[in-house]
């Protein structure tokens, strides 16, 4: 699973830089066309559910996509990830 | 039997299985006869917290495909003006009663009047029409509500049956039909955008439930459903269509008794005081008086007007101060004169004979 | 159906503002929706007026956008008469404590099988910024220019003396907890309240030092207090501060239910 | 022929049913239109409550009751309210036992609450005393019409009773018109 | 200054001292700004739960002496309507400002319109007359809600500010008088019943707390304003006379702009079209055109339309589908040309301009 | 002024019917007004639509009986614009908790000084005996024929949570104990809330058993219990039974009131 | 003092007869032209009222003032009532 | 002489108070006529905000913008949205550093957002630069009005930072204008 930002749909609220255990979500730098200032993915293959979802076939963590207010964050099919080690970063 | 009971009956009759509502002098009756009967057919009953509740419950109901009605007077209709521009505006199927006490306010609670005429009609914010019903006797009560389902599921739209308290609590003999003709709403073609019309100006019915994932809302929306509140022609294509799909069936949807066409001095009355003008025509038997008496008031279907050829005067006898005759003296340029009643007595026969002599 | 089915993916993004706390109580509430295996044909979403009662027009089921503060009138009227239709409705602290309030403590005292989701973000979004009856006191709206000088409500204590079988507070920052809170009130024949406090960057936070959306989630988060603690706290006889959000379940109990599925 | 009869009392007398019986016995049993109306709203309550009920051979058309024909009167207050204005050619039925004024017109005085409670031991079946007495002084309905519409109308159980005091009533009236 | 503001400091100019009301889209900024001001001149401004409560709120503060008011748009108006019918019945004095958006139902919050124009005038249940002013102006929302006060004073009666989006949202220039007339509600003289009217067919004002132990009630009532809900006559008699003692005096109440009376086409505006209008007549520049704006609207005062002695036509424009060119072709006889417009944008004078030339 | 100098002489008798609990409320508050050196001219009655909300129209004072469930707002209007008048409500149990419980909780929350007297009959009195929202479970009425379905409100419960400063219930049976809650309520700065069950022997208690006035209040005497005794039975882990009237102060507190005189 | 009731007032309801501790109050036997079987007064020198209301300057006891429905119950001033034995009846 | 101009961008751009104050400026301290108009509604909140001022020495009598005469254009969707109808006789200004597209009329580009960061350090002031352009580029109000009207206008404590993005938009549109 790859995880993807929607760029029609974030509006760069940055609550999904909050939420990641794994601080996967970096706050952006250029605004796009509609002015926003879309997050960064640093690493997304750390994910817990790129790495996790295949495994257990359900959406793992996902606290990113529930908090989400704009439904931006998704996961698009890609096979499993490779198996990346992590490390939870406060 | 009562009036307000036969408007009951007409209603199981006509397969109503809903009723919200909250109870007021003088149409409770209504309720509690639902109460009584309703579960008794596999119906729902449900007494609401208040009229705006007891609208917005029927409203919902009827969204799952039930027919479902509610009964009021003055003071509750009031309340229910917003919801009733809402049901106007989602094209929502519904049976209003109003069994009209005397007004402004709490006024009259025991005693008739018809003062709600024109609220029916404009008692709702924005630009909007209604189907409006005015039985004159226990029977009617009971076949007009009975109508009113049918009115209210072909044209989408709320349809009041705006009888008196006179009516609602007068009891006579009523017939029961052996069946009530139904003409229930149409279903929305799988694939058909649910707010497009076809040529009727009413779009077929999603209801809840099969599968249509339709939204419903008060906003100005487009033919998906979807709101669209700053569109200029969005709102000026829904709210022509949600007019005209009335006001252009006004001719087909009157329905009126038509007493001595020739006669040059023409009585108009719906509801109660049509029971005073058949008095008088019954007493004095002359030709040159005739009755136009509606059941149906609103729309308004001046073409019932020139039915009269040679009418020099319309007189209208209402229980307000000239409501319907308002509307009657836009469409023509013979003589109205509307003879109010305030106080909650009917118009005296003998009254009503004394201004026709008046007049010769 | 899968979790995201359930969006109108030809309405998204919807007209929430940058960082509104709204949509993350849709994504919940969706997903505890999804994990009862409810499918669209048999789920029915009512909401009344603001920025919150939107909600149901981004969600595929049939929906039901209805007038200012009346959506669990019309509730009642879908599920008694189809008590076969889940009936979830979506409301804001306006809504339905406002101008909504009767129906509210109606629909508790019926305990009615309908699962309310308020989103709560203290103000009247929608129309820019008004005092809503939780407006806690003190706090700047553009009706109260000088500081809410009224009390505000403590609208899961409302629900719960007016006869409500679930009931349950928790915030945007708890999407964990609020879906299973969501899913919770789901389960539950009666009737379910689950009040989740937003955040509302226009016009709440930017006028009560919440100058970022983060600010306000930092807040919900460092300044919400276990039910469970707060009880052992008034025990203690220690004052709860008047600035913690208790959350958690608050009630849930078997009172005789009206309207559930045969 | 149309025929108004007007019933006043006080509430609790029954005014109002004894009314609706006659207009079924009209309508029901002797094949004529009947319209049954009363005076409603919480001023009635403590006062004086009113029925009335129009009875043809035509439909009734003008539903409202103007100079009745017929008044059965069962209180005082009843009277004083809606009996004073009585014409001359109507007749008038009064409890004796509680109406102490008497109109300018015919008047049949029929002590319907003494008997119900000294014959019967029911106060409340005084109006069917007066019912029967109507019936028997008048003629508006037929003796079984009347029989029929009590009996469809009143709690079960009590049947017997009401058959009793109306049967009392068609004596009572009996009495006074024959001597 | 925007149109809303202007509204409130119109109000505070005029003495009003309690606003009670709730926010809806396109008032709402006449109650943030009383919400600012009211609490520095002393004054109470509440925000209630709802409309309904709003208004009562307002009719309470009346009966203690103060000027009041509230502010809201259709929805909100559609839940005033039965406490409303209760101010006309008890005659008391309050401001309503309708700041008209597109209807039914929840349609387009932030788009104009003119449609509940009809409501204010029978939107309740009974039979009742009420004042309408329309402002075209940011510097008639100021001077009209003023003025509103006085009439509702001298009258005791509900009187609405009917405006629109357009006048309520847009900037312009307003200059502040020095002073506002103020023409104050008459205390009643000890020892006069509370519910006798004189000439004037308005009764003295018995505020609260003055030691006059006044009972006002909804319902019927008698002059001592004692319930009496079943007498025909003093049902009648209250009515009839809160009818007439504003319609009596619908001449002295009219207000207007009468733009080249001997014109043979005249234009009839209200509110935001007159503004298209005035273009027109600028940009044309044809003394054959003339004008007829309102600036009070209910009661309509039939006598305005004989001051164009040559009319042979009027135009109606409005933001409705034509409402009060319905109450215009009830009194004449020449042709009424209604200009409806739904949607929320002005009519563009050019459109007008063409109807003209279409007309020669 | 001395007690029976509050009544207006000229409307006596008043049209409830015989043994109704109504006058019996009226007296008790008339005669706490009285004991409060209350005059007539700073004293404002308000009611709604319904047999108890007739009362206001049988006192000398200025009264405002308004529209159906209405009452409290009025009363907010008049007391926030004239804090100086003292503010009392009657109202009955559909007025205050069908239509108006609205405009009851927002006041409780806002914590108005009003005084809310609220003669319960358990059923809509006036209209000729519909169901109310405080018709016990299982009871007939007009709209009930086969038993109330639905719960009832507990009314002082509702005051207590959305926020009253003083809340109390007592019967018609005990009036010295009303006459005392009432009296304590005007005392009361911010809302207070007086709920007196009454008998209304035509619509509810021929309906349901009782088949006399007396019958009723006996029941009242007989079913009624104290708050510290129902406490002290609830601590012991004993059931209250469904059918006993828990009656006392069930709530006195000292939130900040608004609209108090200066 | 001495107890009335008012006949024009009264509806009968006998809420007095319930509450009197003297048992004062008597169920009425016939009905007054108004339909109405007003309650008969036994011994009412008996009255807590009646007797001490002169000593206390206010009304005491009153019970039977304040259930009376219909404000029917009054006293009238005469003097003090003699001294007369009194027992509650139960 | 009757002068229309439109304002669009995207919300938090302040499009509306560039509006007022320009209105401001014209009534209050050139002696002008203005009326002001801006599109309201939760539709605008993502999208594209729109104001309108109309500036005339005759009372403005038609209060709506029909053709501007002037754009002031600060966002790409508010261009697709506002300005793309454009007339042949219009003038544009556009904050270059945000909209991509150009007019078929005459267009002034002005790096608004980009000189407000840099230069300001405030994005948020960006309105103000293009107002100072604005009244550089066509003199709809004179300098010293729209200079006290931004006084007026904006929260105390940032006037001088106001003043600084309103001479910046002087300069940039006079380096446009004149080379
Ligand atoms: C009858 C009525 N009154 C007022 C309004 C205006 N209005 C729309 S939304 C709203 C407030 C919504 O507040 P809330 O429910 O908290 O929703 P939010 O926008 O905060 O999510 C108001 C007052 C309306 N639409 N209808
Ligand atoms: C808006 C409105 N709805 C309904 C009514 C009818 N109505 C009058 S009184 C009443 C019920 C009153 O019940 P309650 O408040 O308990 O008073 P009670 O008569 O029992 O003392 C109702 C439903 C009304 N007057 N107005
Ligand atoms: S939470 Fe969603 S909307 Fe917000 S910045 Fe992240 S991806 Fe964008
Ligand atoms: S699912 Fe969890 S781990 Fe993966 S990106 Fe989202 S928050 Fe981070
Ligand atoms: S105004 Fe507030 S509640 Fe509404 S969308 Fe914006 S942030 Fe959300
Ligand atoms: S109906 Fe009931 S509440 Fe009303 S007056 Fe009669 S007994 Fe009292
Ligand atoms: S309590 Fe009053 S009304 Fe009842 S019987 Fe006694 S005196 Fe008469
Ligand atoms: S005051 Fe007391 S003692 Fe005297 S009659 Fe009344 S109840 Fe009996
Ligand atoms: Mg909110
Ligand atoms: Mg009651």
């Amino acid at each position: 699973m790859r995880l993807v930002i929607d760029e029609s749909r974030c509006k760069g609220c940055n609550l999904c830089t909050l939420v990641c255990p794994y601080r996967i979500f970096k706050p952006g730098t250029t605004a796009n066309r509609r002015g926003v200032i879309v997050p960064e993915l640093d690493r997304p293959e750390r994910c817990a559910n790129c790495r996790l979802q295949h495994l257990y076939g359900r959406t793992l963590c996902g606290v990113c996509q529930m908090i989400c207010p704009d439904q931006a964050i998704s996961w698009e099919e890609e096979g499993a990830c490779e198996p990346v080690k992590v490390a939870i970063e406060y | 039997m009562q009036g307000n009971t036969a408007c009951a009956e007409g209603a199981l009759a006509a397969g109503c299985r809903f009723f919200g509502g909250y109870p007021i002098t003088p149409s409770t009756e209504i309720a509690e006869h639902m109460a009584l009967k309703l579960p008794k057919t596999g119906g729902v009953f449900i007494q609401m917290e208040d009229e705006i509740a007891g609208i917005a419950a029927v409203i919902g109901a009827s969204w799952t495909g039930a027919r479902a009605m509610t009964a009021t007077s003055g003071p509750g209709f009031s309340l229910m003006m917003e919801n009733l521009g809402f049901a106007v505006m989602t094209e929502t199927p519904c049976v209003v009663v109003n069994i009209q006490r005397g007004g402004p306010s709490t006024g009259q609670p025991t005693m008739a009047a018809q003062g709600d005429m024109l609220q029916c009609r404009f008692g709702s914010h924005g630009d909007y029409s209604v189907i409006a019903l005015s039985p004159a006797s226990v029977q009617e009560m009971y076949d007009l509500t009975a109508e009113a389902f049918n009115l209210a599921d072909r044209f989408r739209i709320p349809v009041f049956v705006m009888a008196d308290e006179i009516i609602g609590h007068m009891r006579e003999k009523l017939v029961v039909p052996d069946t009530v003709t139904r003409d229930d709403r149409i279903p929305l073609q799988k694939g058909n955008l649910p707010f497009r019309a076809g040529d009727s100006l009413v779009p077929g019915f999603p209801a809840f439930g099969k599968g249509y994932g339709v939204h419903v809302t008060g906003l100005t929306h487009d033919e998906r459903g979807y709101p669209c509140a700053t569109s200029p022609s969005v709102h000026e294509d829904l709210v022509t269509r949600l007019v005209n799909k009335v006001e252009s069936a006004r001719n087909t949807i009157a329905s009126c008794d038509v007493i001595n066409p020739d006669a040059q001095v023409v009585f108009i009355s719906y509801g109660a005081p049509s029971r005073a003008v058949e008095q008088v025509l019954h007493d004095i038997r002359r030709d040159d008086v005739g009755h136009l008496r509606l059941k149906v008031v609103w729309p308004f279907a001046e073409s019932l007007l020139s039915r009269f050829a040679n009418a020099e005067t319309f007189i209208v006898p209402e229980l307000n101060m000239g409501q319907i005759a308002r509307e009657i003296e836009r469409h023509t340029d013979r003589t109205v004169i509307p003879v109010p009643k305030l106080g909650g007595e009917l118009h005296n026969p003998s009254d009503l004979a004394r201004l026709l002599e008046e007049l010769a | 159906m899968s979790y995201d089915e359930w969006f109108r993916d030809d309405r998204l993004p919807h007209i929430y503002c940058a960082g509104c706390g709204n949509g993350t109580v849709i994504n919940c509430t969706l997903s505890a929706v999804d994990q009862m295996g409810w499918t669209k044909d048999e789920t029915v979403f009512v909401s009344g007026i603001g920025c919150s009662s939107r909600a149901p027009g981004y969600i595929v089921a049939d929906s039901l956008h209805t007038t200012h503060g009346r959506a669990i009138a019309f509730a009642t009227g879908i599920k008694m008469a189809n008590p076969d239709l889940r009936v979830i409705v979506f409301t804001g602290d306006g809504d339905l404590a406002a101008i909504g309030g009767n129906h509210f403590i109606h629909a508790c005292r019926r305990n009615i099988d309908l699962t309310v989701v308020c989103m709560n973000n203290m103000i009247y979004g929608m129309t820019g910024g008004q005092g809503s009856p939780t407006t806690p006191q003190g706090a700047l709206s553009t009706t109260t220019p000088y500081g809410s000088a009224e009390a505000a409500f403590d609208l899961c204590g409302l629900a719960a003396a007016a006869g409500a079988n679930y009931v349950a507070r928790y915030t945007s920052y708890h999407v964990k907890e609020l879906i299973r809170a969501v899913r919770t009130g789901l389960e539950t024949p009666g009737f379910s309240f689950i009040e989740a406090l937003v955040q509302c960057p226009t016009n709440f936070g930017r006028r009560n030092k919440f100058r970022q959306v983060m600010d306000q989630i930092e807040f919900f988060k460092s300044h919400a207090l276990l039910v469970q603690k707060a009880d052992r706290m008034r025990e203690e006889g220690k004052k709860i501060p008047d600035d913690m959000i208790v959350i958690g379940e608050l009630a849930r109990r078997n009172r005789p239910p009206l309207g559930v599925r045969k | 022929m149309r025929t108004e009869i007007r019933f006043s009392g006080f509430g609790g007398q029954g005014i109002i049913l004894a009314a609706v019986i006659v207009g079924r016995a009209a309508v029901m049993y002797d094949n004529k239109y009947a319209v049954q109306t009363q005076v409603y709203g919480p001023e009635a309550r403590g006062g004086a409550s009113m029925s009335a009920v129009i009875i043809d051979d035509e439909p009734v058309l003008f539903p409202k009751v103007t100079s009745p024909d017929i008044y059965v009167i069962m209180s005082q207050e009843g009277f004083e309210k809606y009996g004073v204005s009585v014409s001359g050619g109507a007749i008038m039925l009064v409890d004796s036992s509680l109406v102490h004024s008497r109109p300018s017109c015919r008047c049949i005085e029929i002590p319907a609450t003494k008997e119900a409670r000294e014959s019967l031991g029911r106060d409340i079946v005084a109006n069917i005393i007066m019912l029967g007495a109507l019936v028997a002084a008048t003629g508006v309905v037929s003796r079984e019409a009347i029989e029929k519409a009590i009996l469809d109308s009143v709690p079960r159980g009590t049947e017997e009773l009401n058959l009793k005091a109306m049967k009392k009533g068609f004596e009572l009236a009996e009495k006074v018109m024959h001597g």
